[in-house]
């Protein structure tokens, strides 16, 4: 299986000069591009198309990534042309989207149990910028001048490179036997330095922080404040949130929590949550009702960080994100997350690769032993599955973190236990080999990296 | 909150979307819309595209990462320059990662990040917060008549400066006439020039390789996406001294275990999920999707359409602005210069009444300052300029 | 590559009676059917589109049966929500629908050389029912009791089946030698009882019928109505109109001539054409402006036949075929015709079958010559092209019947060239073992009708 | 005819369509809108179906041939009938063929079709149609308080009948309380008994198969279809006798040369194609997508839903009928019979100028006598239905 490049078929240069309205020095001299027809073009895309694993096609076990269904109503939602106005439109030709945007804040306000929410942040690692920075504002306000945010080592990547990005420096937090945060490592590494602790719960093994509530009073007393990365929300939904857990800040992935489509690496939405307190320093604008409460307006927090996306973010997510919430209601949410647990736990029980931290919630980080587990990956693509993240955590040796989601079926979990099973238990010539039966065969990473070639043009010649 | 039918809120966000007034728009500063033909849509919603996750799995990813390797491929001929990534969140942040990435690579020769006096203040606003964490500040250069003042540069670019941003166009449309100076300039004080635009200004404007560029960064979303109330894509390409420094996602072309052509995402120790805390960047999810329709649109209209597309941008500016500078009580362009799809106009009366006045009539446009307002024509109000002229005769 | 049938993954029993509000004789006592999840849905219906091809996949140059792109953008002006009213509407509140109505007859009028047009018939083949249908309202109407239809061998077996449909007596007319038909042989079989005479034009094997006036001529001295068959149609755009050669009722093909989608059987639609004098025989309602001029209205023909549907046709396929006769205007569909005609003698020339009539339009008969053409059509399979129609016409022997359409370019041309000529060069294994690169092996078709099994209920306990 | 961009056809389509008046419809009459779930679009437009032909390659069709199959096997459920075929063009085309299907395998018997009084004027104008090519009369029998009066049928069915069709639910929403009686008649007479209902109704009504019906046609698009102006989906079921006598499409299940399962177009010498003026019928394209469509959206529901959407239909009429008849000066249901979805309605001013005011008030329903009007309700409308009795409380 194989399509070529658009400028392989076709490639059609314009004397741009020639056609233009300015004058010679303003221009470029030529443009050339492929000119494919609109048939050209609808073959091309749809054979990439069906060269391409996606959620509609089966398992999808990403842990921690969390990949599952996205209802198609939410689509047709977003795809109101009335919804695609341009931003820089008054409030009040705007009321629209501006209540939608309100009704949204207060939807994940009451689901995070925080007090305010900004919908501006574009996507998680984004959300992790906001919240960081609003935490910054909130202690330099203060007058505390804080240098370190502290991360457990299993934490996601993002959390380390967000700190460092607002200028933080990342006190990492090693993990305790049990696969949580070590309490007593926690009051050793907190203090006057201390911003915030940065924490997923449940955690990247889908092991719940039972101690949360001494952990909150630990970096609270400390002057610092305690940040939920909302990557496993989906798995507390209905069962507790984070602002009655001592958060004070967090962000949450529409696209984990609330089934909005990744499209292939985005677009998501990071909204942000905080308490009262932290109110005042998140990005502008917000939205409220106007004080007659007959509509909304934007409006600028009184030490608003500024802003984190040039407009109001990612706004056709968002969109997506109040119909998947209006859609399930409280109830539905509760029951997702459970289902979500369920299908962990039943599909772990029919793995034969051992989970060494238990008991797990939404995910759990099976360990391939002493296969390995990209390789193991590798082969379960041959069995018609989307195997789960490799290598991760590092607590885990050949971690394959796999997180079912609640839209899996039984006999759909059956299907991905029987990959686990039979991927591990191949012979390792066939896992070398593996895969055998996908578009392409396994991919040199590490030639394409290097020597890199990054677009038609470099490969021209070859 | 209580569940609901998928047909109930269908219905009720309809109606809550009804409320906003319908106007015509004649806004950009920088956010475009042009019309998306229809097979985008029906190609970037196919389930494989709109539903995968990151290509983790390159074997069965290869239909998506062939589209945003063909993405990147595109902002190469755009830009002249040979690296581009596969996507920002929107032109905004990527300036601030333009901002960083020149901390990383000129760290040892200052921390101010200059930026043309008129600029969006959101970009504006965005750019101060990546630059915070870097402790980098971000200080203006004047403009003269709606262009860069280069002397005025001259005077201010120097040792402390690791970055000079200029536009094409500006936020004002204007088309900037002296670039390669801001070139000169900007390598003269050892700073990485980094210029703003977006694929449709790029397919007729002078290459931003050839006025010496080191980063393009801007809203490559004027294409494939509608205004979609501020949603983005942020264009990001470079020169390729700094591919290890590059922000977001890189795809590759590598080959499979049979030796034939296969993509993947590649250089990923520059990413979090590898280097954490030393990652060039904290992006993680980005806009793939709104590149791949970017991709496909551009795909559409082929070069010819594109230059074209630019082309009646330039005209269109120009015709508008000539009619409007009839009305009396108003003078348009304000700016002596070639513009792109949009231009200041001042006005007599105060310009936010005017602005509003205008709304009354059904029609949208900026009020950017007390006497002065924007207007930006494109394809899809093109057709309702008359509209707006004689609104503008009306409420002057 | 195989999908389990939905049944095979969930049936569920409910007990009727227990939920009804009925009385339980008026109600069955249970209903058992798969019960699947929206994930489930889309995964199946997505992984069975995958095993599917369409004009989108690629080449598909099905003789006569004309396959081509369908711009994307006529889906969405028929899918226009304010477009889907109830049929029994006013037509005070359905002046919309009514004003779209009137502009497609007045498009197909035109483009046809016909004075009315009805939209109604849902396919070609009620086209053609309807088409029948009037001329014998026509002729009971003069007082003439015709019993015969004469068709020319090659014709498409719709034609055949239409006449005895409509209670008439079907005249085979045998080809001439150069394919096209023999003026002498017309004349001897057409007489008094002729009711008409039905026509393609190009005909099946592609030959313009150079002798139309004189067939005209002959028809109508006979007192005989010629009917246009507008399969063809689209070869003819911009050249000539049946309504200019004589012919006096057609049929439009929408999907053929006009790049409606196929949708896999249906639906298409089928509009009729007639010449003034048959005007009064169309199905009821026909659309008009109000005499005021200020809207429109429906009508019913003086002499109406009555109704061919029950309500006004395949609406949604008639919006879709307005919108791309709008998009292409006079000159694009003329241009969708030369090019057609290009593309097929270009493809011609590029295989090594031989092509028995010549000059041929938009499509051609290639001779599979001592090979089996059904065979050679598998095998085309395995090279990743739709292999043309095969075996029709019976004038030419192992006839390849071969329309590639307009929309192919030059590449795509040469891809189908060159599946044809591996194929026709293929050892007699290979063609017997084709196709082996399908989501499928070589279906056997004769034990399928032998023992028909027609329901997953069929399967049950195999 | 000149060349347009598809953006101004899409806005000069828009345009026309917005002319359509803003109406809530209670319309039913034999074609029923409820409400499509968005999966059905989304799938159902997938280019490999939307924009495939026929099935003459079935080895590069099995994602459509295993859709119809399931799509026949979906009826033959409902039904209780063994084989359906994959479309007919709606519901009145399907009468049309039952027609000429009696007619050939009753041939000997006579010459006359035995329709209920009662009946869509279109329906009986179709079946006019059909008849009069295979030289059959299409005569009516009475009906008794809206449902067939099995006496005054028992005297018309004789040896010159080769069918009698009735409709459950009737045209008038009313349900057939004796038809098991009628199917007897039918079986004396030696004609087929062929029923027409849809697959909503069929979810909890009488199975067909249990009263003896030889035959069932009807409007399969009450699935996955909206009121589409009267687009249509020709359902089509039929005993095991009549197998070779099928007109139209049937997909069966075989093997390939790998002994695997695999679908293919079956009895294909049935067809035109093959049979020429000996076929069953002169159909060819027929409605394949939209089948695909109601497999979907029957899928969607599960025959939880369907059951439930049924008892809906019964309940809402019922309720609405109650409602209506508290309106002074009128009186429903006019017929003491248990309704689907919709019923008559009796009215003591003249039914069109109440309907034509109804209208005015932005509601449609039928006038179907001098003072009879008609209501339908579906799950599209019920919310809707406190406007419609306030609105018969104005007019009336």
């Amino acid at each position: 299986v194989h399509e070529p490049l658009l400028s392989e078929k076709d490639e059609t240069t314009v004397d741009v000069r020639e056609a233009s309205p300015l004058p010679d020095d303003l221009t470029r001299e030529e443009l050339t591009l492929p000119a494919p027809s609109e048939p050209e073009i609808a073959r091309h895309y749809t054979r990439l198309s069906q060269m391409n694993w996606a959620i509609d096609s089966g398992p999808y076990p990403l842990g921690s990534c969390t990949m599952k269904y996205n209802p198609k109503f939410t689509e047709d939602v977003a795809a109101d042309p009335n919804a695609a106005i341009h931003p820089d439109r008054s409030a009040r030709a705007a009321q629209g989207n501006l209540e939608l945007q309100y009704r949204l804040q207060e939807f994940l306000g009451e689901i995070g149990g925080m007090d305010a929410v900004t919908l501006q942040p574009p996507a998680g690692a984004a959300g992790e910028f906001t919240g960081i920075a609003v935490a910054k504002a909130y202690h330099e306000h203060h007058g505390n001048d804080r240098s370190e945010v502290v991360i457990p080592a299993s934490a996601h990547g993002t959390n380390f490179a967000t700190a460092a990005m607002a200028g933080y420096d990342v006190v990492e937090l090693p993990s305790g036997d049990d696969g949580r945060v070590d309490v007593e490592a926690l009051e050793a590494a907190v203090g006057d330095d201390t911003a915030a602790l940065m924490l997923t719960n449940p955690n990247t093994v889908g092991l719940f922080e039972r101690d949360i509530t001494e952990i909150a009073e630990i970096v609270h007393d400390a002057g610092g404040l305690l940040y939920y990365d909302g990557a496993n929300l989906n798995a507390l939904l209905g069962r507790g949130r984070p602002g009655d857990m001592g958060f004070d800040v967090m962000h949450y992935n529409v696209h984990k929590t609330f089934a909005t489509p990744h499209g292939g690496g985005g677009p998501g939405a990071g909204p942000v949550g905080v308490v009262d307190e932290l109110a005042e320093f998140l990005p502008a604008p917000r939205v409220r009702e106007t004080e007659e409460g007959s509509g909304y307006e934007p409006f600028e927090p009184a030490n608003t960080i500024g802003k984190v996306h040039g407009f109001g973010g990612n706004w056709l997510v968002l969109v997506k994100t109040y119909a998947y919430i209006a859609r399930l209601g409280d109830e539905g949410l509760a029951d997702a997350a459970a289902k979500a647990v369920l299908n962990a736990n039943y599909l772990a029980e029919r793995i034969d690769l051992d989970v060494p931290y238990d008991p797990f919630h939404h995910e759990f980080a099976a360990t391939a032993g002493d296969r390995d587990a990209a390789d193991v990956a590798k082969r379960m693509l041959d069995f018609g599955v989307h195997p789960p993240t490799t290598k991760w955590p590092e607590m885990v040796p050949e971690a394959m973190l796999t997180e079912p989601t609640e839209i899996e079926g039984q006999s759909s979990l059956d299907d991905l236990a029987e990959a686990f099973n039979l991927a591990y238990a191949d012979t390792d010539d066939a896992l070398d080999a593996a895969p055998s039966r996908t578009a392409a065969g396994r991919i040199d990473q590490v030639g394409a990296a290097r020597d890199p070639r990054l677009s038609w043009q470099a490969l021209d010649g070859e | 909150m209580y569940k609901r039918q998928e047909r109930d809120i269908r219905a009720e966000c309809s109606r809550i979307f009804a409320r906003n007034d319908d106007l015509v728009e004649f806004l950009g500063r920088g956010h475009y819309g042009h019309y998306v033909p229809s097979v985008v849509d029906h190609l970037a919603d196919r389930a494989e595209f709109l539903t995968s996750y990151t290509q983790y799995q390159p074997e069965i990813s290869q239909g998506f990462l062939q589209a945003l390797f063909e993405y990147q491929s595109m902002l190469v001929e755009l830009t002249g320059l040979p690296v581009a990534n596969c996507s920002m969140y929107d032109a905004a942040t990527a300036l601030g990662e333009a901002a960083t990435l020149a901390d990383r690579v000129r760290s040892t020769s200052g921390d101010v990040a200059l930026v043309p006096e008129q600029l969006r203040e959101g970009k504006r606003a965005v750019l101060e917060n990546y630059c915070a964490g870097a402790d980098l500040s971000v200080e203006t250069y004047p403009m003269a008549d709606g262009n860069a003042d280069i002397d005025a540069l001259a005077d201010r670019a120097g040792d402390d400066t690791v970055m000079v941003y200029a536009e094409n166009p500006t936020v004002r449309g204007c088309i900037e006439e002296r670039l390669a100076a801001v070139g000169d300039l900007a390598a003269d004080a050892d700073a990485l020039f980094v210029l703003g635009s977006d694929p449709v200004s790029l397919s007729v404007l002078q290459e931003p390789a050839s006025v010496g560029a080191d980063v393009v960064v801007g809203e490559a979303g004027a294409l494939g996406l509608p205004t979609a109330y501020g949603m983005g894509l942020g264009l990001f390409a470079c020169r390729d001294d700094f591919l290890r420094q590059v922000p977001g996602r890189l795809v590759g072309a590598g080959e499979d275990a049979a030796g034939d052509r296969a993509f993947t995402l590649t250089l990923q120790t520059r990413e979090q999920h590898i280097r954490k805390e030393r990652a060039t960047s904290n992006i993680c999810t980005n806009q793939a999707w709104v590149a791949l329709r970017a991709a496909i649109h551009a795909a559409t209209l082929g070069p010819d359409g594109l230059v074209d597309l630019a082309n009646d941008c330039v005209r269109e500016a120009a015709a508008l602005a000539d009619r409007l500078d009839e009305v009396k009580g108003a003078a348009a362009p304000v700016h002596d210069r070639h513009h792109v799809r949009e231009f200041a106009v001042r006005v007599d009366q105060p310009a936010a009444a005017i602005a509003g006045d205008l709304e009354a009539e059904g029609f949208a446009v900026h009020a950017i300052g007390e006497h002065l307002l924007q207007v930006c024509v494109t394809d899809l109000n093109a057709g309702r300029t008359d509209g707006l002229v004689a609104a503008f005769e009306e409420v002057i």
